[in-house]
């Protein structure tokens, strides 16, 4: 059965190949074979799936050796896949919202020139995210850490031809880098303390412990601390969030699929993988759980700021990403609901984008909320789909964010301590604030008078994004309307999935029991009953919405944005982190490669230069001695002659 | 002073003359040596009997033959074991015939043999009125630009005197490595140079610069000789003989028959020391030394392209080997004593020769100083004072000889209106026009600036393995870093006749004569054949490296 | 006495130079044909090589030994062991396609002289470059290498200042003083280092009386070598300053950029993925053999200067204007990682270096002959002259992009592999090295994706809007390649085994042993 | 009367040979100054054979006139076409070459 593994990867890599090197003959049928290659390995997905449950929950680990990779003295990488209830969760997330994001493309590329190329890399992005999730060591999973930031660049660079976009591209990949220089160097902390850097003899099963047990706590911090760098690159944890935003840039099904339900996930799996290194390194769990409150508060703030609809929506998921890496930091008590909420969230998130890209493909690829309103007439599905998730996010009782954000506020008071109470609250904070801004989308897109109306061309501050500026769409007055049922199909699937998912995972701890055997799990002591905490999160809940509504349900909403108080300049301006990039990395790094290209020129090449000039003019003044006469020739001799003389004599004296 | 010596004196003088024993002449061993100065004295008589029009043949032929028929004589010499076991002193003492002496007389021929291909190309210089000339003066006596110099022109004179000059000189180089007396040495000194000095005058076209070249060489070398010659007296004066040998003996102190005149003299070692630093002085001279070095440029500059390659190549074998039997025979005893100085002459003469020659502008002259380099770095070979410094300095002039005759034969090549064009800029793009001189002359170049696989190299490495041997790492170092620098001067002619684009009134490359074309090609030859498959002349310079004492 | 295998691999370029050369002016094409085909045949005698080699046998294999220069002690002794036989294959397979690539770079503009015929040279040249490569690397007499490591100065010289790019922005009067400034620069530094290399050359002949590594090695072995440490020292430091120029190592690079920015892209590619081989080889292969306590008396200095490189050489990248430039540049921060993983002193540290040298010839080939192939089609170097090229030429883009990937070692491209491994094999014994050099790998994805921004992507310049994409012979050079950079980084077990055994004896002649993980230490 | 003497007189003779090569210009001086060297080199050859009683010196002297004969062959002939082209016998008129 673990033979059905690497076909699982096989599938939508042998897509990107064909696609990419296929050609324009492609071009006519190739997205259908990027949607069929990702629904094939789905489909390897749910047959794995079946095999794990049909065992028992002991052995629900498959591992497959293809081929020894790095075998050099002391150093062996192998190609070797390890399936079990963590990365099969994985798998079925990705191929099963991948799927239908691929679906969902056919539609929405499909005026696209290019369109090929855009499944071949959607594919390659399956692949490679699979691989990291499926590697049986670190280093593979590098292979597929970096191959996702590939597919991200390449996906987010898709319409090079707009500088933002081939920047934002670049800036995503680089921000990664930093991200991936952490885990090769986390990588190479293991093989120097561990001597391998495989999942097995390093982390161990629950039953008999890894190596881990052996290494000391200051190694171990220092590798868990550096596991961390990599999720915040990935994972667009602060500090390195910044590229998020601007990865908004990117094709909308990209956005829902890489930049918010898989890809951006990544970071959380890594911790929860490493889940033995952390749990022996508390210091590190500790930052892990500051940077996740920092950011679920971060990307909350930064959400209720935006006007553009994907990028407030992408404010939402460094939120919730947050949410989740906060769970994780807490250790066994929340490696299950880190995870829960990861799945969840990828069914409600997903949902959202698709539904954003549907509102926007209706509005001539408008993104301005100020610009929308009222829309629910006429796009009901996408109003639908799109408040199913609104309410799921939210933490709506009963719908799947409710059961998965509640857990890990409940895990975060239950870490006890001040520790808990912080985090808590900064938990149930963030929840006020999901609730308002996400309200405030609901409401500036679905509700309200219709300003589009009036509308005239959309700023040129923010160019159109989407297909339309391929095809050179005409910006007349929109002419709002349904998404096609190729779209707004896997809409509602994804809509179905974030109203009873959470539920269905709860309920009867499914989930838990599940996963348990791979991360582990203790309940901590909650300081709070569960029923309190849930209560308080209902009420910041209410709180949030009536704010939301106060400011725009109940007085129009004006089509340009108000000044705003200071915080919300600095969070349109992403509480002016990229300034800060901007002064001191990018203008710094210019000035210093600017001094160092005049250094090499003039001092390193000007020694050498020097040294050459100095022979040429020492030359030039011993060739006047050749002065052409013959008597001072004779001189030359004769003083030569004295010296010869007077030197062996001297010779002799000493 | 001696009054017994004074009386013996008269009394030797009153005594009656009984006889005189014939001095013992081995004319075998001395064959080269007097077939040589044989055929210039019937090239004399060429000059003196034969119809103008055949004499260039005639000459020719015989100096050919002659040259050949030396080296034939060397090569049976060498094989008659005279090079190693048989080695010995001839002449009464005044020429010995060991291993250095065969090896360089064989070089000098050949390379003289070489030079005179060169003298006798006719084929260069336009024809003038109907009858080919080669480079050297129509009539020296004429005045340059008078009317009897058009005369002479337009009656197609050459002067053939030019051969029997060659041949003497070619002599005199013969016996300087071999001399084994002062006095042979002083004389086989004035032999070698006082043609030299003539033949510096004879160049057919720029002709006051050849005169100039000449005054300034022969005034100089006058100047060196007499300061030699003084060198000379001084030695005598310490050792009360000329004879190597004994002068050998008496520094070493190992002499038996002391009389009181010689136990005086002996003590005084100012004679012996500012002796041998002014007879070394003369033949730092004639090897082009820093600070001695300073005709060189001129004077290879002005004289006639052929003499110029034939001095550099021939004078300096011929100087060198009387160096080093001097510093190995006379000398080994005072080892201690010029050691240091030749130290300082060897560094200041790489460096000197090196650093000038990066701003020369005129082709010859670059080439006189990149002599003056190569002097340094075989001079770093003679101070290792061993078996492998001989042998090693034997292979590189050797090496050297062929290398330099045959980069100044393609100097004769690149001509325009004003006969052979020397200034570098006249030498842009010359690869563009004619690959395979340009090609060729670069070969040279990569050999004197001793690129593996050349003869360079092979020499380079030979004496500065020697050196490093003799424990005089400096110097490698020193030499090492003045190539580095003589490195930057070839390539920049390379570049300039390879890259930098033709001048379109550029000069022209003449066709020459098989006989140019033999210079060449030996030159070529022995550059690769040296740089690639050294062994064999290794061994026949390490068999060689034995004086005799 | 068998067939002498490694002779031919050199000598087969060798004559086909002489006979390219010998092709007639008028018959430009058929120099082509036959410089290639005997490209290819040393291709072919190259795989029999590796294929005749055996891993596990003995250090030096298909070894030849004869007599040449007694009197110097000079053997004509040749041998491999992996690392050579790895570079020889690289070499071999690399030339190929330069040929290919250079196909016209060498057209002369004009019918010059009729003698003049820069086509044959061009392609002569190539071959002689190839021969003595070839013959450096799989020398076992230092002697015999010292000499090909020198002549091989001379054709490259007339390569560099000989051949440039095309419609030179400033005119060919000054492209042509530009080249030869950077040809003259070119050799001088390489000179110089040989030079001092040449004295120390001698001070080995004085102190060891061979230069037959194998002879050597007995000698110290069985006490009858000992050097001074002072005098090995010394040595050490002639060897390595040559090999350090060649590599080139900071601050000794300055030749390189602008050597590859004025020749033609066959020639960088040359240049920095053959020749400059030669350079860091040696360090493996003479300086740790002949000085093992020398050069782990100088290992600190040499790895703070790699860091340098590595560092130095990725900032200056970024700052560059010139495309050619710019790959140089990272040239030399690769360069700096190669030496780290040699001097580094550990199985993994080596290992990776020698792949890296592998890795990184067919990389920089890919992404310096894509360059080229865009800078012929613009006629300019400067990044600032391109923009949106992968609208009007996506597989000219496409297969510069992957160049790119490759140059910042991204996973599952064969340089990831070789960087990794070094980066490991440096960290395992110094640590803070090696964390300093990871932030190279940061700025590497800087560079390349700057350039590729710049060049690539963004609105079509109206320059570039009529640029073709690539043709048949050039997807010919650059498919291979492509594909090799992806199967040497899924499966680069072919050359690990190879090289494997080999790294194993060389630490064993400078006796260390990789560090043993914490946990077992502790145990 | 002591024979050392006469040496004091060659070397002196010989450094005003030397001298005057350096400070006269007339080539034909010059040469003459030349002469003047080897003369005192031959008065050197005399004394020193005197003092050590051997014909050597003597004979070597005899050879030096010889050589110092052919010298001057040599060297007027050069001196003269010189003169007869520039109509100066001046060394330091024939400068062309220089640098």
């Amino acid at each position: 059965m673990e033979n059905l593994i690497a076909p699982l990867i096989a599938a939508p890599l042998l897509g990107a190949a064909v696609l990419l090197v296929g050609g324009r003959r492609l071009d006519r049928a190739g997205h259908w074979i990027g949607v069929v290659l990702s629904f094939v390995s789905f489909a390897l997905g749910l047959v794995l799936f079946a095999d794990l449950l049909g065992k028992g929950a002991g052995h629900r680990t498959l591992t497959q050796h293809l081929f020894s990779w790095i075998p050099v003295a002391g150093f062996q990488a192998d190609v070797t896949f390890r399936l079990d209830q963590l990365s099969m969760t994985f798998v079925l997330l990705i191929t099963g919202v991948g799927s239908l994001i691929h679906l969902y493309s056919v539609g929405y590329m499909a005026h696209d020139e290019r369109r090929r190329r855009f499944f071949g890399y959607l594919n390659l992005f399956l692949a490679a995210m699979l691989l990291l999730v499926l590697a049986d060591n670190y280093l593979l999973l590098y292979v597929g850490w970096e191959g996702v930031g590939l597919a991200s660049y390449l996906l987010i660079g898709f319409w090079q031809h707009k500088p933002s976009a081939a920047t934002a591209a670049k800036k995503a990949f680089l921000v990664n880098r930093v991200g991936d220089m952490g885990l090769s160097i986390a990588i190479m902390l293991m093989f120097t303390t561990f001597g391998s850097f495989a999942f097995g003899p390093v982390l161990g099963t629950h039953e008999e412990p890894g190596l881990v047990g052996d290494a000391s706590e200051g190694r171990l911090t220092a590798i868990a601390l550096m596991l961390l760098l990599a999720a915040c690159g990935k994972s667009a944890q602060v500090p390195l969030q910044s590229w998020l935003g601007d990865a908004m840039e990117g094709p909308t099904p990209v956005s829902a699929l890489i930049h918010a339900a898989t890809m951006v996930t990544a970071g959380v799996y890594l911790i929860v993988r490493s889940g033995a290194i952390f749990n022996a390194a508390p210091d590190a769990q500790l930052a892990v759980t500051v940077v996740g409150a920092v950011t679920l508060l971060f990307g909350a703030i930064v959400g209720c700021a935006k006007d553009d609809i994907k990028k407030a929506l992408a404010g939402s998921t460094m939120s919730q990403i947050g949410y989740m890496v906060l769970a994780a930091g807490l250790g066994p008590i929340g490696y299950v609901f880190a995870i829960m909420h990861l799945v969840t969230h990828g069914f409600f998130k997903a949902g959202l984008f698709l539904g954003a890209g549907s509102v926007m493909h209706g509005m001539n690829d408008e993104v301005d909320m100020r610009r929308y309103g009222g829309l629910r007439k006429y796009m009901p599905v996408t109003f639908i789909t799109f408040g199913l998730g609104y309410l799921a996010i939210i933490g709506f009782p009963g719908l799947s964010g409710f059961f998965s954000k509640d857990k890990i506020i409940e895990a975060a008071f239950a870490k006890g301590g001040t520790e808990g109470w912080i985090l808590g609250g900064a938990a149930l904070l963030g929840a006020a604030i999901t609730a308002f801004y996400m309200t405030r989308v609901m409401l500036m897109t679905f509700f309200g008078e219709e300003r589009w109306r009036d509308a005239p061309t959309p700023s040129p501050a923010e160019p159109s994004v989407e297909p339309a500026a391929e095809t050179g769409g005409e910006h007349t007055e929109p002419h709002p309307h349904e998404s096609p049922k190729v779209m707004t199909i896997p809409m509602i699937v994804l809509a179905v999935g974030s109203v009873f998912g959470g539920a269905f995972f709860s309920i009867g701890d499914r989930f838990l029991n599940w996963l348990e055997p791979v991360t582990g799990h203790d309940h901590g002591d909650a300081p709070l009953s569960a029923g309190v905490i849930t209560g308080a999160t209902m009420v910041c809940l209410v709180v949030g919405v009536a704010i939301a509504w106060a400011q725009y349900g109940r007085k129009p909403v004006p089509a340009v944005a108000p000044r705003g108080s200071l915080l919300t300049r600095a969070a349109r301006r992403d509480l002016l982190q990229d300034d800060f990039n901007h002064v001191v990395l990018v203008r710094g790094g210019e000035h210093l490669t600017r001094s160092l290209v005049y250094l090499d020129h003039s001092l390193v090449d000007g020694v050498v230069n020097g040294t050459a000039a100095g022979f040429g003019g020492l030359s030039g003044r011993l060739r006047r001695l050749q002065n052409g006469f013959a008597r001072s020739y004779a001189v030359s001799m004769f003083g030569g002659a004295a010296l010869l003389v007077a030197a062996t004599l001297l010779m002799r004296a000493v | 002073m001696s009054t017994t010596a004074v009386h013996s004196l008269w009394t030797t003088a009153a005594e009656p003359i009984t006889k005189i024993d014939a001095p013992k002449i081995e004319y075998g061993q001395l064959s080269p040596t007097l077939i040589v100065i044989g055929a210039a004295l019937v090239g004399v008589l060429i000059e003196a009997f034969v119809p103008r029009r055949s004499r260039y043949y005639a000459q020719v032929f015989v100096s050919v033959v002659a040259l050949c028929a030396a080296f034939a004589a060397v090569v049976a010499l060498a094989a008659d074991g005279y090079g190693t076991t048989k080695a010995h002193i001839a002449a009464m003492g005044a020429i010995a015939v060991d291993g250095p002496a065969l090896f360089l007389q064989g070089t000098i021929l050949l390379a003289g043999l070489v030079g005179l291909f060169t003298f006798a190309e006719r084929r260069l210089d336009p024809v003038a009125h109907g009858n080919r000339v080669d480079s050297f003066a129509a009539q020296a006596a004429s005045v340059p630009g008078s009317d009897s110099e058009k005369a002479a022109v337009r009656a197609g004179f050459t002067t053939t005197e030019v051969f029997p000059l060659l041949l003497f000189a070619i002599g005199g180089m013969l016996i300087f490595p071999a001399a084994n007396d002062l006095l042979t040495l002083f004389v086989a000194l004035e032999v070698l140079s006082l043609p030299l000095y003539l033949l510096c005058a004879l160049a057919r076209r720029k002709r006051l610069m050849s005169q100039e070249a000449a005054v300034k060489y022969f005034l100089l070398g006058a100047f060196a000789s007499a300061f030699t010659l003084f060198g000379i007296a001084l030695l005598y004066g310490y050792a009360g003989s000329v004879s190597y040998a004994r002068i050998a003996q008496v520094v070493d102190g190992t002499v038996t028959d002391v009389d009181p005149a010689l136990a005086d003299t002996m003590g005084n070692d100012a004679l012996l020391l500012i002796g041998g630093a002014l007879l070394v002085m003369g033949l730092l001279f004639k090897v082009g030394a820093v600070p001695f070095h300073m005709w060189t440029p001129d004077v290879y500059q002005g004289a006639p392209t052929p003499v110029t390659g034939f001095m550099a190549a021939a004078t300096k074998v011929a100087a060198f080997g009387a160096l080093l039997r001097l510093l190995y025979v006379v000398l080994p005893g005072l080892r201690w004593d010029w050691r240091p100085v030749m130290w300082a002459v060897a560094i200041i003469t790489m460096l000197g020769g090196a650093v000038v020659a990066i701003t020369q502008t005129d082709i010859k002259r670059l080439l006189a100083y990149s002599s003056i380099a190569h002097a340094g770095f075989i001079l770093a070979g003679v101070i290792a004072t061993s078996k492998d410094g001989v042998s090693s300095v034997l292979f590189y002039l050797a090496g050297y000889s062929f290398v330099t005759i045959g980069a100044f034969a393609v100097v004769t090549l690149v001509r325009d209106a004003g006969g052979e064009a020397t200034h570098l800029s006249k030498w842009a793009g010359l690869g563009r026009r004619s690959p395979l001189v340009a090609a060729v002359f670069a070969v040279f170049l990569l050999a004197f600036a001793g690129i593996p696989l050349t003869s360079g190299f092979a020499g380079k490495f030979a004496v500065f393995k020697a050196a490093a041997d003799g424990g005089a790492v400096p110097l490698v170092i020193v030499g090492v870093i003045s190539s580095a620098i003589a490195a930057f001067f070839y390539i920049r002619v390379i570049v300039l006749m390879f890259f930098s684009e033709p001048k379109p009134e550029g000069p022209t490359v003449a066709v020459p004569s098989p006989l140019t074309m033999l210079a060449i090609g030996m030159g070529v030859a022995t550059t690769l054949v040296l740089g690639i498959a050294p062994q064999y002349f290794l061994d026949l310079a390490g068999q060689a490296g034995v004086f005799v004492r | 006495m068998s067939f002498p295998l490694l002779t031919a691999t050199a000598a087969l370029p060798a004559l086909g130079a002489v006979a390219t050369a010998a092709v007639p002016a008028a018959q430009r094409t058929a120099a082509k044909w036959l410089a290639l085909l005997v490209s290819l045949a040393t291709l072919a005698l190259a795989v029999t090589v590796l294929v005749r080699f055996d891993p596990d046998g003995e250090r030096y294999q298909l070894t030849e030994n004869h007599a040449w220069i007694r009197d110097f002690g000079v053997r004509y002794e040749l041998g491999v062991d992996g690392i050579a036989v790895a570079l020889v294959a690289l070499t071999a397979l690399l030339i190929p396609f330069i040929i290919l690539a250079g196909w016209h770079d060498a057209d002369p503009l004009e019918t010059g002289s009729r003698r003049w015929r820069p086509t044959q040279g061009f392609f002569a040249l190539i071959l002689a470059v190839e021969a003595m490569v070839v013959i450096s690397f799989e020398a076992t007499d230092v002697f015999v290498f010292y000499i090909f490591f020198e002549a091989m100065l001379i054709p490259m010289y007339f390569l560099i200042g000989g051949f440039g790019d095309r419609a030179h922005a400033h005119g060919e009067e000054t492209a042509a003083t530009q080249r030869s400034y950077a040809a003259v620069k070119f050799l001088l530094y390489n000179l110089a280092g040989g030079l001092i290399m040449l004295a120390a050359v001698i001070g080995l002949y004085v102190v060891a009386g061979s230069f037959s590594l194998s002879e050597i090695a007995d000698a110290r072995a069985n006490g009858t070598l000992h050097m001074a440490t002072s005098t090995e020292r010394w040595l050490f430091l002639g060897f390595f300053f040559a090999f350090a120029v060649k590599a080139p190592l900071w601050p000794l690079h300055t030749w390189l950029p602008n050597a590859m920015q004025e020749a033609t892209a066959p020639v960088a590619v040359l240049i920095t993925a053959v020749v400059d081989k030669v350079g860091t080889f040696a360090m493996l292969r003479f300086c740790l053999q002949l000085f093992p306590e020398a050069s782990k008396w100088a290992t600190p200095v040499v790895l703070v200067l790699a860091v340098i490189s590595i560092i130095y050489g990725a900032l200056l990248a970024v700052g560059q204007r010139d495309i050619k430039r710019l790959v140089a540049y990272a040239s030399i921060s690769h360069f700096g990682f190669i030496i780290m993983g040699v001097f580094a002193m550990t199985s993994q540290g080596q290992s990776g270096a020698t792949l890296y040298m592998v890795n990184h010839g067919i990389s920089t080939a890919a992404l310096m002959l894509v360059a080229g192939f865009l800078i012929s089609r613009r006629g300019s170097r400067l990044i600032a002259d391109y923009g949106g090229v992968q609208k009007v030429a996506p597989v000219l883009a496409g297969t510069f992009l992957i160049g790119g990937l490759a140059t910042l070692s991204l996973p599952g491209l064969a340089p990831f592999v070789s960087e990794f491994l070094v980066l490991v094999g440096t960290f395992t014994r110094y640590p803070v090295i090696g964390i300093i050099a990871t932030f190279g790998i940061v700025l590497a994805a800087l560079y390349t994706l700057v350039l590729y921004q710049r060049t690539m992507t963004g609105p079509v310049k109206p320059e570039v809007s009529a640029m073709p994409d690539l043709r048949a012979r050039e997807v010919l050079v650059v498919a291979p390649l492509i594909v090799l950079l992806i199967f040497l980084g899924v499966y680069p077990k072919p050359v690990t085994n190879i090289v494997d055994p080999a790294v194993k004896q060389t630490l064993s002649d400078v006796h260390k042993k990789d560090p043993r993980p914490e946990v077992e230490a502790a145990k | 009367m002591n024979p050392v003497n006469y040496l004091y007189l060659a070397a002196l003779l010989f450094t005003i040979g030397a001298t005057g090569v350096l400070i006269r210009r007339n080539a034909i001086v010059v040469f003459m100054c030349v002469e003047l060297m080897l003369n005192a080199c031959n008065l050197a050859f005399v004394a020193f054979s005197r003092m050590h009683g051997n014909l050597d010196g003597q004979i070597i002297a005899f050879f030096t006139m010889v050589v110092a004969a052919a010298e001057v062959v040599v060297g007027l002939a050069i001196i003269v076409s010189l003169f007869r082209t520039r109509h100066s016998a001046s060394v330091d008129d024939a400068s062309l070459m220089k640098l």
